[in-house]
């Protein structure tokens, strides 16, 4: 029983760490996101230059054998500096796709570009309907002449206007909601019928709807098996569920740090706000949830490193209570802020955004709450 | 014990419900509906379209043009409103500034600015909270210099709602420092917002709209006929202003109105997709909201029912303030969730006018709106007074603690 | 819209309150409890004497031809007093079912002797599979040459083992949980085969399990309609809420009041505990939580008396109210009353006892949200 | 980071459930699993046992008889005796005030009480709270006056859990009262149950047991050998047993077996009925507390590492207790709400023997006793610092508020 990181895992800490307190402060990540592009290219590729991107890739693939634990450490100082930048969307979801689906070809195209930064990616999760089921998909695939015609509409596709390569889940066989039956195609930027509407997310980040219309693909867009998608998209959400909820659990601690802090430093009525017992019980109430979530988050990590056979169940477990204290921690903090706490002008609102949203984000709390019940 | 209304009272139920079908402007109306955001426009023409019928100011006493209604019938009367989905009435005339001049200020100032404000030709802001201030409001440090018959004010006022729309602020001053209470010297001024040295500087919320303003005045020159009531007095009247402004507070009515729409919008679902209503947990999520509603709805009838038979609403009504905003914030929170992942797309453009089709938003055409409206619904337990100035209220004068 | 009381209802209220303050302090209660009977005889016979028992019956019957209003206002009463003698379960349950059931041959048997407290009866909502399905009836009745025979368990059966009458519902048609099929049948005490084993209840009052076996009755030992008594035991269920909802809206009241007097005396570190900010705003909370349940009471008070369409609805969001609010207020409570709120000695701690039981009666606070949200 | 034990732990904790699968007797493992009240000698007798294999104290230093275990040794051992369902062993000997004698005491006194302790030959109590003093310990007015080679204290302790029971109590009392700070002139004293003048009045729990006492001195004469440490300095020392007291109050494998059982048992049903764990919302609410629990369990384990690598629990173990006891409390509920209606049943006598058939018990014989346990269980946020009391340290001590 260890919770300690060890020296590369350390090292890598140290780096995220010195890089988000250095060069990614409030004022930089603003402009990040006003700019057209809504993140920097120019950091972004510095994520590469640092060796984050080759992280959760093994050494064959050109990467560096990094797991759920460096995942962890690396997504709960993304969320400290409330990074905006594709690495979640184009690592986390499509790297862990191209990963897992373990397709030699579609490695060999896309991963060298997606390690060095060069290429982006996006994997296309959900679709109008599908609420928080990974089965539900309705965009069909059907056999053609050349290989493959798509049809149907992804929705809220992170980087999706920008990826170089949109990983699309698309019904092969069956019906609906049917587990088997999906298969997962590889569609570069421009594929035409593909057309995007993109937008902004309310905490953030990029996305848009991906509309696919008779796009034709060759027989070799499949990626992995056909028919055999779920068990990799199940994979996918797995580091993508510990990769949030770390993300959670750094902006926590910032919402935490920075609700005390300003209750030292603010006073009304002739005293700091922080010298009110109602208002310390509360903060102490935010410390709480916050040491708890971290807890399962780090139980959740060292399973889904382990390849522990309740990995699910963990993982649930974490999201839930990433949900539940998430809400809390994030309205609290607004509250404490008073009437700064609701402005665009501080740092607290963006952090309590994007905790907020965490929440939808790959099943909310009643969700996982009755995931784990079941 | 009676559940029902009297003959009358529905009577009058009845006229408002005719002039809302008749008269609440179809345009307007449309837009409330499809969310799309109301010009400065859009609340003045309501309003006048109230004052029209004589119903701008139900509060005010008769002499002034108020309706000398019963509060059972102003308790109908905004109801009905809200039920309607009509525009929030802009309080800081008709029921902040304007109860102040009619109370205390004198027969010329009644003349002048009575009229504008009832006929809503006036838009007004309020100048309270300064920065830094908070609930502490009366640790404010705008000045008020005597020079002749002008003061010359400075300071910076802060949380000008809709502050850009105005033609007029009231605001509170300090008039001398040579006090022994913070809450003594300040006085109640008003100004005209065109006033060489009234600055606006926007402060964009956590949704991204500009509904809020700081106020900067420096050197700004205010003829001394503007002062209302006696110099030194201006707390006493801001005192007054905010238990009007308390009026309506628990929005029974319009969390109701929410509600309702909410649990349609929920019974939905994209083909393929299955309703979340249909979703036991969400349901139940959802009726523990509305009984807690339901509990506000009866608190706020029996505080109406005080008040009608002569009483007067006490610090018990802290309670409707406390209540009514975790009711709205927890629908705001249903709202997102129904939206599911549309709740992350963030496009304004597509709710800022009519002429947009709903068929161009992303989602269901209702679910772009929820993150802000929740994100920026996060106000209502800050402002008029934190619910924790709330419980100290109720813990200090109902409690005896 | 009026919620104050007519002058008759205002009399009655005062009646009650003068009784409970004057007499039925919170000694008197402990002796009566302690007592072999587990209540008081003679504080009964005063109920009578005080026309209480007679209330909710029709002047035709000899009652007072009072309603959901009276029943409210004397049961918040029995509740700031904690009163453990049978007159819900004689009165508000078993009295019900006399009047609901309509039976002009049960009622001129039973009736004069509740009313004048003479008797007291009983009613047999539960058996032991029930939980709060009031059509879950597994007790038999089958027809003999003599009428009828019963068999069947009874479960916790207020009042079973002193009453005169225990009023019994059985199943003469259908299966288990069937709506139709369950009828109503008055068993007078020492009916052969019947056999009660007795016990105190948690809260101060007196239930027994009600054993029939071959239990051999009459024809006339039907109440009302054959088949037909779900709806007698509904209406009665309506009541019985009603009347437990006041009773906690009283305890509630009580407990605010103790709490905020006892935070104004008791003393740590030189202050009085109420100074502390924080229990301020938990006392607060208590506070608002007995103004909405309140509320509520009145509502769905004022609904039953007006045979509203929606008035499971209006009890439902009631009892639910109750659940929640009981149980915040009830360990609140407990906790700012320190060690003494969990000894015996204190009021404090037998008041927190019947709250949290009432949660359970009648349906808890998730059966009745599952109810208003169907 | 690593989820597993070592080789040498698991074989440490293979060694323990072979231990408790031969030597928890088979009486006392009986009554445990029935509900079964447990008597003195119970008690006593289990301790014995775990006293023949060495394992009386493990928190000891290894020259007084402690077992020289690990951090992560310990956890496992009070693990799995929580898991096995064996009797809480008492504190006030083993874990109050024996560290106290052998940190502060001398050698005569070590050589006279730790033996007995550490076999379980004598049952002690404890002597801290006094009727009023609530959380405020040191406001304590109990008096020991020096007379000759005797103290004789006169005063009122509460709160004596199992004081009847007992054969020494050990006590704080004050010395002196020519002091500046109420903590100052407080010594801390041992004195055998029998001395003259020592009265128990049993003061009766919300469930109706007699588990704590109130204890009375009236002119009781100890001889002053029985003084620990330094006149004066019993406030020290008591702290020092207080955060002793403190290992172990997350409770968490306690817990779990709790919570474990309740799944098992809800997932009965008697005929003609369905069992509550396949109602849904029922389920749910189970699961809340079981993450909360794992939470807990995590955020234990981390406090356990920070210890085995050389770190102290630090104020942060507050949280162990604060959420500790609130998970034991949603346990306790989750009970009552599954006997449903023989929750109501009060029937302790039913429970007082393993002679009294289950057969004869109101309802499944485990629902008796869960509304008493729910009742008496609200103390545990209460004794020990209440929570608020605990809050008040994290504020101060870990956030610097």
């Amino acid at each position: 029983m260890d919770f300690s990181l060890n020296e590369d895992q350390a090292l890598l800490k140290d780096s995220l760490e010195r890089f988000i307190q250095g060069s990614y402060d409030f004022d930089t990540r603003r402009a990040n996101v006003a700019s057209e592009l809504g993140y920097s290219r120019e950091t972004y590729a510095q994520f590469a230059e640092l060796g984050w991107t080759a992280v959760p890739f093994s050494e064959a693939d050109g990467g560096l054998d990094g797991g759920p634990i460096e995942l962890m450490v690396m997504m709960e100082q993304f969320g400290r500096g409330l990074v905006i930048e594709p690495y979640f969307a184009s690592i986390v979801l499509a790297g862990a796709a191209l990963r897992h689906a373990g397709d030699d070809d579609a490695k060999a195209r896309w991963l060298a570009g997606l390690i060095d930064g060069s290429l982006t990616g996006a994997l296309a999760l959900q679709e109008p309907q599908s609420r928080f089921d990974l089965a539900n998909v309705r965009t069909r695939a059907e056999r053609s002449d050349e290989g493959w015609r798509l049809t149907g509409h992804k929705a809220v596709v992170l980087n999706a206007r920008d990826a170089d390569v949109i990983l699309v889940p698309a019904r092969t066989r069956g019906r609906d909601r049917d587990r088997d039956g999906i298969t997962l195609f590889a569609l570069a930027a421009g594929t035409p019928g593909m057309t995007t509407r993109a937008y902004p997310t309310v905490d953030g980040m990029q996305a848009a709807e991906v509309i696919l219309e008779d796009v034709q693909l060759p027989a070799d867009a499949v990626l992995g098996h056909e028919d055999g998608a779920l068990a990799v998209l199940e994979a996918v959400t797995r580091e993508a569920l510990l990769a949030v909820c770390a993300e959670a659990v750094g902006i926590m601690a910032v919402l935490v740090e920075k609700t005390v802090d300003y209750s030292k430093n603010r006073k009304q009525f002739g005293l700091p706000i922080g010298a009110f017992q109602a208002l310390q019980h509360r903060m102490v109430e935010m410390f709480m949830e916050h040491e708890q979530t971290r807890s399962l988050l780090y139980m959740a990590a060292m399973k889904l490193a382990a390849g522990a056979p309740d990995v699910d169940r963990a993982l649930s477990a974490l999201k839930y209570q990433v949900g539940r204290s998430g809400r809390r921690i994030g309205q609290e903090a607004v509250q404490l802020h008073g009437g700064m706490g609701v402005t665009h002008e501080l740092d607290v609102a963006h952090y309590f955004k994007r905790l907020t949203m965490i929440d939808l984000a790959y099943g909310n709390a009643d969700h996982h709450l009755s995931r784990f019940a079941a | 014990m009676d559940l029902n209304f009297s003959d009358a009272d529905l009577a009058f139920r009845e006229e408002v419900r005719e002039f809302l079908r008749n008269e609440y402007p179809a345009d307007i109306r449309e837009k409330m509906d499809r969310g799309i955001r109301l010009a400065r426009d859009d609340f003045m023409r309501w309003q006048q379209t109230l004052h029209a019928r004589g119903w701008a100011a139900p509060n005010w006493p008769v002499e002034h043009g108020g309706t000398g209604w019963s509060a059972t019938q102003k308790y109908i009367f905004t109801t009905e409103l809200a039920l309607a989905n009509t525009p929030t009435i802009m309080p800081f005339g008709l029921s902040m500034v304007g109860p102040v001049i009619y109370t205390y200020g004198n027969e010329e100032q009644k003349a002048r600015f009575l009229p504008d404000i009832l006929a809503s030709r006036a838009w007004w802001c309020q100048g309270y909270s300064e920065p830094g201030a908070g609930s502490d409001l009366a640790s404010l440090k705008t000045r008020a210099e005597r020079d002749g018959d002008h003061y010359v004010i400075n300071g910076t006022k802060t949380w000008t709602t809709l502050g850009q729309f105005a033609d007029w602020i009231f605001l509170l001053a300090r008039t001398s420092t040579d006090v022994s209470r913070k809450q003594e010297g300040i006085s109640f001024i008003l100004a005209d917002m065109r006033t060489p040295g009234i600055s606006l500087r926007p402060i964009i919320t956590i949704d991204g709209e500009h509904e809020v303003n700081e106020v900067h005045f420096e050197n700004v020159r205010v003829p001394v006929e503007n002062l209302v009531g006696e110099e030194g007095r201006g707390w006493t009247y801001g005192k007054v202003l905010l238990q009007h402004e308390r009026a309506g507070i628990a929005a029974v009515a319009r969390s109701k109105y929410r509600l309702d729409t909410l649990k349609r919008l929920a019974a939905e679902a994209p083909p393929g997709g299955t309703p979340l209503m249909d979703d036991p947990v969400f349901r139940r999520k959802v009726a523990a909201v509305e009984i807690e509603l339901l509990a506000l709805e009866y608190t706020d009838l029996r505080t109406l029912a005080a008040v009608a038979t002569g009483g007067a609403p006490g610090p018990e009504s802290s309670i409707l303030k406390i209540k009514g905003t975790e009711v709205q914030q927890a629908i705001d929170e249903l709202y997102v969730e129904a939206a599911g992942c549309y709740a992350f797309a963030f496009t304004p453009e597509l709710f800022a006018s009519p002429d947009i089709p709903d068929a161009t938003r992303i989602g269901p055409p209702w679910a772009a709106d929820t993150a802000p409206h929740y994100f920026n619904g996060r106000k209502v337990s800050i402002y008029g007074g934190t619910n924790e100035i709330q419980k100290n209220i109720i813990a200090k004068a109902v409690l005896g603690l």
